[in-house]
């Protein structure tokens, strides 16, 4: 048994939960707030409980405002306090953008350094519960090209557990993006299971024959893909990113170094995506390690339609990621 | 409306509650059967609000709606089967399927959807009035929100808009105390919405949303203050809905003595109450009533059935528009 | 504030809307000069606005401001050194040159920032009282903003929050019937200002913005209200900018003869001349305080031009924390 | 004499000028609408002088409510007007942000084909003016993710007075974006130059020796690298973009076949900036071509500071292109 105890079934959903109670319980300056988070439990029951835990001033309800509870997060984190502010999904935080990026990835820097925005928002992200297109769109990518703020994107069980703590040790805005199809993925964590890291991406797979790079719920259709082609003799390397801003470049790079072909799986819109600027920077840093250019499997630039097989068509598959990986072993 | 006429009327108002309030709960079982998927609101017990004012328009009038918005298609006069088609996700749905039930839209009907970001339809709402004004046209906007878009920046920027440049758009939030799950006396400072008209100049009014008759008279005076060119006018109906906010909560944020209270007002009953208390209606004719709208029913639910889907081929188009569409 | 000392207090009061006055009036010219860049919105004619309420307030409360808030910055005590070589640009200023005029932040005065976002500033109060409230603090968030910026969603939003919460925020809106070149009644269909409150429960007045007294009075009712834990205060000044809302303003939009109407009614002027009636500041005295006034502008400037330029290798600082900044 | 007309000396500001009185001419569904553009002439004088042509209805003063206005241009926009709607600087926009997203680039798509938004938005960018942290970012890189909407970039004054008609005659929502440090450029028209392309990009210098690839003000930035690089025997072809959404990858494509190296300057944040896009798509479709990777010279990863040698020094200059030029043609 290790140090940090027994191990346990839990669920990215509990993972999160636990996260966030040892938070509330661990520093008295935290406190979730959010629309539904109280009375309701979460719209993805994600902090069910904690309002009968912490009480309505630590587990905050608040009214249909996004663009003034972010910012009242803003500055409550300035007055002192360790918010988590939570927004139901990114595509209703696009009200909050003003906030999010004129005011908590600017501050510290227009202020000379004065004032540092110590806030965590989560977000969940993410198609494929046929939401249709204001509700389904993943753009933690797209946050990803504000300087001043830091992305993460929780994938695995650890991650969800672990990453919320090392967010509020951080002096400056975290955004943590949680994919709405993960809150039910089941697994085991170590009773004790604590903070990870926050910086670096991680090799969840190792391979030779290419390197597959990607992140959030798109890690589960790389790693699945990846098992796929083993048994056709084909070793793919599969790495989550965890942060995509900043970017851990030195990971991928080792793996391409090792591999010579990459393929980056993004539930994003192709054009302008975070895929775009990981082949730019392996072109950049590495153009004379690959055999064949960089390929991106990224979600149809179509708003997310509601039809089923219309939104699978929409973002990247299992079978689309054999294929392209296929393609690109026999290519090279 | 002639006094003759009344009695014919009622019955219509009946119907078109009971269809809504049938063709929601198929559409419950429904999504059950995993025939239907997303997010499902239904506006069971909220039916008189939509009725109501849509009565109270003109086929010609304009109308913008929430996520919650089957009875505002319905009442509307929306085909029960290209909504029940949309739902499934087939191309012939209102939407050919890419919209599902949070967005149904009819350009026939001049239903301007279904939108899905609480508050995101008014500022839609002020600008279809606005071309209206511009272009001389007689017609008014009707907005549904909810209390919870109150809230919102986009209801505060949208009546400010509308009423300074004097618009003909008729805000109709339908209050039914809660935000999903969180309750009116937590997200507003002053719980009382119809008060909130006057710090735009917006005239406004309050009305009970669970009598059909109440709400049309109510919306009937809005719409024609609105009509005369005075303005923008705000109604409040405050209505409840008798089931969970979506198909997934499990509503523990009230309490099932205030959901039956509710229910013992329930605005079908009322009116048929009303109905059969003047002897308006038979027995007779109210079981015909219920099988028309039973049929109606079964015939969307027919015809979605038989719908196919779009070939995936074509999912990248209406990102944009196609050749001769503009 | 005894009897006794309020004729000291009145000079102070004078002095500290003369120090606006000519630290802008020096502004002006050194941007023309190409010493300021970038833009520079000045305060001359609000004067009385910011040192009433700044009066009323203790060093410990926190202010946030837009970016017209020279006038703030000042009256709050902050260095005029500092927000001069701010303005130049140079790493000595209040904001090491990152910010400039429209940036002026001071953590030791507790100022929040000049924030260039109309209506930017408001949740950013809201959420630092929400952090004195949780903490147990008994200090008063002081968020200034301009009359345009009440048409923005994040004032309703901010309104409501802190009245739902009853937080310790005085909301001082500086209402110079202008917003850039557009006037009240172009904006607003509802013009009184102070009445909006009402829709958020949040007590309200207006205060005459051109009467320092007036402005200090009102302000302590407010800051007492607010103090004693009864929830925010909205306190809209009437006030008028005697400038042009920026450097690169035509003033267009308004007549001279309005804007020579409000200069009779100058701040300063009326605070001098009451005092001069009362006797309580002779000649001599109002001789040395310009002359002081002056030399403290001029100390500025001096400060300014003798400041340093930051390392062009420091660029990418103050995008993240540095190392025990947390 | 073409059959345009005269040359007439003329500036940026007065193209965009005449290009919405034209406007404003022919079709009268057309209006202006946006905080000041009335009553103060707009904040960039460019709407000077059309309120008292066109009246209060056509030149529509806003109160500040960028997420209401622009809203209410989406909604007019499909009631049958063709709203020009100004929003002040592409930073303010962001409270715009959710109904230019959610609404104006989704409606067609979620009704199914029924509903389509012929609007026009008009923005001003870009940094150079000593505006610092909340007021000179350039994001019209990061809107073109969006699916649904087009992104135009004028920087010549032939675009500024050409691409504002086509827009208009567009069926979908188009933004335009005017760098605020072009107003004030000179140049000359044809008396009645008119309508231009929205759809391609143009080789605004000839070159063999490599691509610069650009848009909006740093257009002139390349022009003038290129000119130094000429007297020093470098040939660059310098591409101006024109459209960021759909980008035209033909044109650039075509260049890079012949000069085989390629350099992408950009105001944008570097980190997910539309320049990632561009050199993904080269990699993807030009591998071969390639005698080096990719360069992008973009802005720093910085909120724009206020000092003018700090700014100056977070945007890409004329020196570093031509240095970037220089090592890339010696490299290869
Ligand atoms: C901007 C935004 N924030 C949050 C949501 C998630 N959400 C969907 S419906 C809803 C409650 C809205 O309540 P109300 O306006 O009262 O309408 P009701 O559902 O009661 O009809 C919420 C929070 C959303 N769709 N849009
Ligand atoms: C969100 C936003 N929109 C537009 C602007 C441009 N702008 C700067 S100041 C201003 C006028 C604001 O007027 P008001 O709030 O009355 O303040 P005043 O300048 O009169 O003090 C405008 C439109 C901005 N800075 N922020
Ligand atoms: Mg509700
Ligand atoms: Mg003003």
């Amino acid at each position: 048994m290790s140090e940090q105890g027994a191990i346990r079934a839990t669920t990215y959903r509990e993972a999160v939960r636990e996260a966030i109670r040892e938070a509330l319980l661990k520093d008295e300056r935290v406190f979730l707030m959010g629309e539904d988070v109280g009375h309701y439990g979460g719209c993805y029951a994600v902090s069910k409980g904690l309002l009968a835990e912490f009480g309505p001033e630590r587990i905050r309800d608040t009214p249909l405002s996004e663009l003034g509870y972010v910012g009242v997060g803003i500055g409550a984190a300035m007055g002192g306090m360790r918010p988590i502010v939570e927004v139901m999904t990114v595509n209703f935080s696009l009200l909050a953008l003003d906030q999010i990026l004129n005011n908590a990835a600017t501050i510290l820097h227009m202020s000379g350094g004065q004032f540092n925005v110590p806030l965590v928002i989560r977000m969940a992200t993410g198609a494929g519960k046929q939401l249709a297109a204001q509700h389904a769109h993943s753009l933690e990518g797209w946050y990803a090209h504000i300087p001043g703020l830091r992305v993460l994107t929780p994938a695995t069980l650890e991650d969800a557990r672990g990453m919320l703590w090392t967010a509020l040790q951080n002096p400056d805005p975290v955004i943590i993006f949680e994919n709405n199809t993960l809150y039910n993925l089941e697994g085991t964590l170590p009773e004790h299971a604590g903070p990870v890291d926050i910086d670096t991406a991680r090799v969840c797979r190792p391979g030779n024959d290419l390197t597959i790079i990607t992140y959030s719920a798109s890690l589960f259709k790389s790693l699945e893909a990846a098992e796929a082609l083993a048994r056709e003799g084909i070793e793919a390397e599969v790495i989550d990113l965890r942060s995509l801003r900043p970017l851990d470049d030195a990971t991928y790079l080792a793996s391409i170094a090792k591999t010579h072909r990459a393929l980056i799986v993004d539930e994003g819109w192709r054009s302008g995506s975070i895929s775009a600027e990981i082949s730019a920077r392996i072109m950049e840093q590495a153009f004379y390690d690959l055999d064949l250019s960089v390929m991106r499997l990224c979600s149809a630039e179509v708003p997310m339609p509601y039809a089923k097989h219309m939104e699978e068509a929409a973002l990247p598959q299992v079978d689309a990621i054999i294929a392209a990986a296929k393609r690109m072993v026999s290519h090279g | 409306m002639t006094r003759k006429n009344e009695p014919k009327r009622l019955r219509r108002l009946l119907r078109e509650m009971l269809l809504i309030r049938r063709f929601e709960e198929k559409s419950a079982e429904l999504y059950s059967a995993m025939k239907i998927r997303g997010f499902l609101h239904l506006y069971i017990g909220e039916e008189a609000v939509a009725v109501g004012v849509m009565e109270a328009l003109t086929p010609e009038d304009a109308v913008v709606a929430t996520y919650r918005e089957h009875g505002q298609a319905l009442a509307r006069g929306m085909s029960p089967k290209a909504i029940m088609a949309e739902m499934y996700g087939k191309q012939e749905g209102c939407s050919r399927g890419r919209g599902g039930s949070m967005h149904l839209f009819d350009a026939a009907t001049h239903f301007y959807g279904g939108n899905a970001i609480v508050g995101g339809g008014l500022p839609l709402g002020v600008g279809l009035a606005l071309a209206d004004k511009m272009q001389g046209q007689a017609r008014v906007t009707c907005c549904f929100f909810g209390d919870g878009a109150v809230a919102e920046g986009a209801f505060h920027e949208s009546m400010n808009l509308a009423s300074l440049w004097k618009l003909p758009v008729l805000f109709v939030c339908e209050n039914n105390l809660y935000a999903m799950g969180t309750a009116l006396r937590y997200t507003q400072a002053v719980q009382d919405l119809a008060s909130k008209g006057a710090g735009y100049g917006v005239e406004s009014a309050a009305v009970d949303g669970m009598d059909v008759l109440a709400v049309e008279k109510a919306a009937r005076t809005a719409v024609e203050y609105v009509r005369q060119g005075n303005g923008p006018y705000f109604l409040e109906c405050r209505t409840y809905r008798f089931r969970a906010h979506s198909m997934f909560d499990t509503e523990l944020y009230r309490t099932k003595e205030e959901v039956e209270e509710w229910k013992s007002r329930d605005p079908i009953t009322l009116l048929a109450r009303r109905l059969t208390d003047k002897a308006l209606i038979s027995d007779q004719e109210m079981a015909s009533l219920e099988r028309e709208v039973a049929d109606e029913v079964e015939a969307a639910v027919a015809f979605a059935e038989a719908g196919t889907w779009e070939a995936v081929e074509d999912l990248t188009r209406f990102v944009y528009s196609e050749k001769g569409e503009s």
